[in-house]
């Protein structure tokens, strides 16, 4: 775990307005997305999180972080 | 978000690592943060108002101002 | 009081914020000339709307490519409907409430006014392409307030007239008689009309050649022999460029002697929708009156 | 031994706690209507007439953002006062009295608003703004002013308790969370005098039949006079929290004592001299009123924008002291699993958004674009609807054990509800901005016409619905939760393991702050003056033109019914029945 649960849970719903407003943002650039394509393209980014999140660090970042500290 | 070596995993952190009196503490987070926020502010209150509103066409017109300012109703 | 030089800066950068928005807001009302619903009309009865504006709700040129539309909000509905402009027009909008306040909002345009029972709303507006809007209420004004709507059509300039037409006959006629159809057409343009008055009745098609000046009213009758046309039920219609009134009217062997206030009006169904809204709300007081009247009698 | 505030002061918890009570139930009913209202409204699920989505409305806005909302700031108040002056209420009965005047106030201007349902000759279907010449029943004019009656009293108990505090303590300054409390409440004494006018002087006479008609742009002015502070009025209890509490539950301190007072003091001279823009599109007020009711209102963005720098940087101290580096890095050191901490957080975060929002609202003629659209609702729904309530919510899963003694029945529980009301917020308020921004008007039971369509230049409306419905379904979610908590930590009994009735230290303390900040009698002044300045010639001249009663105008009650008949006032039957729901309310609310 790279960051606490309750810091996951947060970060997870942050993304709910960005997911929203992403297609909004995308169609001035004339990418225009269905709702189904935003949505999987959403739970992707969700995806991307927990693995992210939960992704066991390398030794060698935690010695670099702990050094840092 | 970014991987700089200060992010460090966390899982619990401990309530107090060390006490930070007045004179120490520079909130420089809070400024890159409210800093970000002021010009998320200045990009979509320009965005509203020249963008949104006036490309709203239509709107309403020739009024007392431009009368004071101009001497004459817009048209 | 010690104030951390950032929040000094925080400080600073939220009165720029705070300048440039009202910056912004006078740049708007002066350089592009935005005016605000102000207090220039003055006070109406909204029980009596009887000045010359707003008891007949309607749209009159006063200039070139200058209008004047008169508005009324009542529930739950905007009068006249639709409100009918022609394409780079200059129209003031003067909306008033017979009841509650409403609002008068052309969706997809900054045209949106609160409607105060008592106060006249003036907009100014310009229109260049052809378009419909549609108009909402969007103040709260009653349980059918959701189905308060209207339009406001900006139409192409050889499509816009401001012609009103009006046409009576009566409804019965002894055989031998004259039906005398008489069309009145205002021109409530600016510039004079040229058309064409036609009457239409049986499988015949009278017609008279007219200018009418700006401003004018002309009114011309149609005398039809009902001998010719023969007894039973006769349709005639009365068309002026797009507008069209039209009734029925009966020859009968002989007349019967009972003049019945209520049937003799409003059987003619409104071809034209401009008209539609003012005709009513008027033909329905006239013979409310005159239902009364007889009562009383 | 802990040390919470149920042990220090019994008696006031029994009231904060009945106050709190109060709130929530106002809250469930006034959620339930919520969802109703969004199935209705985008077409999902329609089991009732049209007409009643107004009487449904009415009911949403009046228990929400008055009722809710209140309760829960008399509460913290009298919490507020009592623990920074460390003294108990002066007369606990007067404490009740207060109480009771609010409590019978809402139950009577609930029940014409109810009798809406039934075939009664009574109603009050005229939402939270009553705009005459919608009339309602006299009964919710009358309780409206018991209601507000009832929070004047509770006023008059905090100064009591400062004027006793300051006898025995003559040279001391005045505690934060108490400066907090007397500058509201002076602001709030000053907000009602319009309502209060409006009501008294007009509306209450005029639905009485005493006097003839009303003057409805003078009422309505009158009521945005008190309508737009009213909306700081529940954002201060959230201010105060964000100031005294989400510090310390940050880990650190309150960044600066000196400037939590400046905002306060703003927010009181600034706040009342503001109401006119939300009239820029109403005809008979000039132009010139309006642009210097904007100039108020944007300068009123200042202690907001102030508040935000000091409450993050209380935030940041707390984060670095938990061991928190770096320019953004600090923000993964905040305890974002504790439930009050992240739904405060949450819950300012929806308020940059709403201040934004807010600063097109009080534009002037940007204004044409948004007035009574739904971008409106989704405005304040970020603002009343997420700041204030969310940050209510998070506060009370660190109130409730400390009014009942009681542990929380789950912290979990309590995270996810609060995540899910900015998950579910996020939804519904987003799409209601952009549904405003094509046209789509608020207040409306169907926003489907006839002879038009709404055009959306991304997606469509019909996406927009959607989105507003999710929304919607998983704010109610996030109710339910939050009341299984609630009466969850009801049932849970007695602990000796709570943590201690505190509020965050600062690290500028109130010694830095000039004493003048704490003349309550001139800011009360300086106050007067303003709103004399922004509203003295506007009244004038609205009367000048349409006369102290106005013109003749046509009483509407609206009758949600087949009809629009006209409906006199009620019979004594009536009255009687809906009193004894009443009855039964009010011993639902005090058991």
């Amino acid at each position: 775990m790279r960051i606490s649960k309750g810091a996951l849970l947060v970060v997870i719903a942050f993304t709910a307005p960005l997911i929203v407003e992403l297609r909004t943002v995308l169609a001035w650039v004339n990418v225009e997305l269905t709702v189904l394509e935003s949505a999987v393209l959403g739970i992707g980014l969700i995806g991307v999180l927990l693995v992210w999140a939960l992704w066991p660090q390398s030794q060698n970042n935690a010695t670099e972080s702990a050094e840092t500290e | 978000m970014s991987q700089t070596a200060d992010e460090k995993a966390r899982s619990e952190t401990p309530e107090h690592d060390r006490e930070i009196g007045h004179d120490e503490f520079d909130p420089i987070g809070t400024l890159t943060l409210i800093g970000i926020y002021f010009l998320i502010l200045v990009f979509l209150w320009f965005f509203m108002y020249f963008v949104e509103f006036l490309g709203n066409d239509p709107t309403v017109v020739g009024g007392t101002l431009v009368f004071a300012a101009t001497g004459e109703r817009l048209r | 009081m010690n104030i951390h030089t950032y929040e000094k800066l925080w400080l600073v950068a939220a009165m720029v914020l705070i300048v440039g928005f009202i910056a912004t807001i006078t740049y708007g009302s002066v350089a592009l000339g935005i005016t605000m619903v102000g207090d220039q009309q003055e006070t109406v009865e909204p029980t009596e709307l009887n000045d010359e504006r707003f008891s007949d709700p309607r749209v009159a040129q006063v200039g070139e490519n200058e209008y004047e539309a008169y508005v009324t909000a009542q529930m739950f509905s905007f009068q006249p409907d639709p409100i009918e402009v022609p394409e780079d027009s200059e129209v003031t909008f003067y909306v008033t409430s017979r009841d509650v306040i409403h609002s008068f909002s052309l969706v997809g345009t900054n045209v949106n006014t609160m409607v105060i029972p008592g106060e006249v709303a003036e907009m100014t507006v310009e229109f260049d392409e052809p378009e419909e809007y549609g108009v909402v209420c969007n103040e709260y004004c009653g349980p059918n307030h959701h189905n308060m709507e209207g339009m406001v059509h900006v139409v192409p300039e050889e499509e816009f007239d401001l012609t009103e037409l009006d046409a009576e006959a009566p409804d019965e006629v002894e055989t031998g008689d004259d039906i005398d159809v008489t069309a009145t057409v205002e021109n409530r343009l600016l510039d004079p009309l040229e058309t064409t008055v036609a009457l239409e009745i049986g499988n015949e098609t009278f017609s008279e050649d007219v200018t009418i000046d700006g401003g004018e009213t002309y009114e011309t009758t149609f005398a039809i022999d009902s001998t010719q046309l023969g007894e039973g039920d006769h349709d005639w219609a009365v068309t002026v460029g797009d507008h069209t009134d039209s009734s029925t009217v009966t020859v009968v062997d002989e007349l019967e002697d009972d003049a019945d206030g209520e049937t003799n009006e409003n059987t003619d169904e409104d071809a034209d929708g401009d008209e539609n809204g003012t005709e009513d709300e008027t033909g329905t007081d006239a013979t409310e009156n005159d239902a009364s009247g007889g009562d009383d009698e | 031994m802990t040390n919470t505030y149920i042990e220090s002061f019994p008696a006031e918890a029994k009231v904060v706690r009945a106050a709190f009570y109060s709130s929530f139930l106002a809250l469930a009913i006034g959620g339930l209507f919520g969802i109703v209202q969004t199935l209705h409204r985008t077409g999902y699920y329609r089991f009732m007439d049209s007409a009643d989505y107004y009487t449904v409305l009415t009911a949403h806005g009046v228990l929400l953002a008055i009722t809710f909302t209140i309760f829960f700031l008399v509460g913290v108040f009298t919490w507020a006062v009592t623990t920074s002056l460390d003294r108990p209420v002066e007369d606990i009965r007067f404490t009740w009295v207060w109480y009771g005047l609010m409590v019978v106030g809402t139950v009577l201007t609930a029940i014409p608003i109810f009798a809406g349902f039934t075939d009664s000759e009574m109603s009050a279907s005229v939402l939270f703004t009553f705009y005459a010449p919608l009339q309602g029943h006299p009964l919710f004019y009358f309780g409206l002013v018991l209601f507000v009656v009832g929070t004047w009293l509770a006023g008059a108990d905090w100064f009591r308790s400062w004027w006793a505090w300051k006898q025995e303590h003559p040279d001391e300054r005045i505690p934060l969370p108490t400066f907090m409390v007397l500058t509201t409440t002076l602001m709030w004494y000053i907000a009602t005098l319009g309502v209060a006018a409006a009501i008294l002087l007009f509306l209450l006479p005029w639905s009485l039949g005493l006097v003839e008609s009303v003057n409805p742009l003078l009422t309505r002015t009158l009521f945005w006079f008190f309508g737009h502070p009213v909306v700081y009025f529940w954002l201060m209890p959230a201010y105060m929290m964000w100031y005294i509490m989400l510090p310390k539950i940050s880990g650190g301190k309150l960044f600066s004592d000196p400037l939590a007072r400046v905002v306060f003091v703003l927010f009181l001279i600034l706040s009342v001299p503001t109401g006119i823009h939300h009239q820029y599109l109403d005809p008979g007020i000039a132009e010139g009123f309006k642009f210097i009711a904007m100039t108020n209102t944007m300068f009123l963005l200042l202690p907001s924008l102030l508040t935000a720098f000091t409450v993050v940087a209380s935030m940041e101290h707390g984060a670095r002291q938990r061991g928190g580096t770096g320019y953004l890095g600090w923000l993964k050191a905040l305890p974002w699993r504790d439930p009050v901490f992240a739904g405060m957080a949450l819950a300012g975060l929806m308020f940059a958004a709403a201040g934004f929002s807010g600063m097109i609202n009080a534009g002037m003629n940007i204004n044409y674009l948004v007035h009574n659209t739904f971008w409106v609702v989704g405005h304040f729904h970020l603002t009343v609807g997420t700041a204030v309530a969310l940050t209510f919510m998070a506060v009370t899963y660190w109130f409730l054990p400390q009014v009942t003694g009681k542990e929380l029945w789950s912290r979990s529980v309590a995270l996810g509800q609060v995540v899910l009301w900015f998950v579910g917020m996020t939804f519904m308020s987003n799409a209601m901005h952009r549904g405003g921004l094509l046209g789509i008007p608020r207040r409306t039971a169907e926003p489907q016409y006839e002879g038009f369509e709404f055009e959306a230049a991304v997606g469509s409306v019909g996406e927009l619905d959607a989105q507003i419905a999710l929304g919607g379904a998983l704010l109610t979610l996030s109710l339910v939760l939050f009341f299984a908590n609630v009466i969850g930590t009801a049932l849970n009994s007695r602990s000796d393991d709570l943590p201690a009735n505190e509020y965050a230290d600062t690290l500028s303390g109130p010694s830095d702050a000039p004493l003048v900040l704490d003349n309550l009698k001139l800011w009360t002044a300086i106050a007067i003056v303003l709103v004399i300045f922004a509203y003295s010639f506007p009244l004038l001249s609205i009367i000048e033109r349409g006369g102290l009663f106005g013109p003749e105008l046509t009483e509407l009650p609206v009758s949600i019914g087949p009809g629009l008949e006209y409906l006199s006032t009620t019979t004594v039957s009536t009255v009687t029945t809906a009193g004894e729901t009443a009855i039964a309310i009010i011993a639902g609310v005090g058991s």
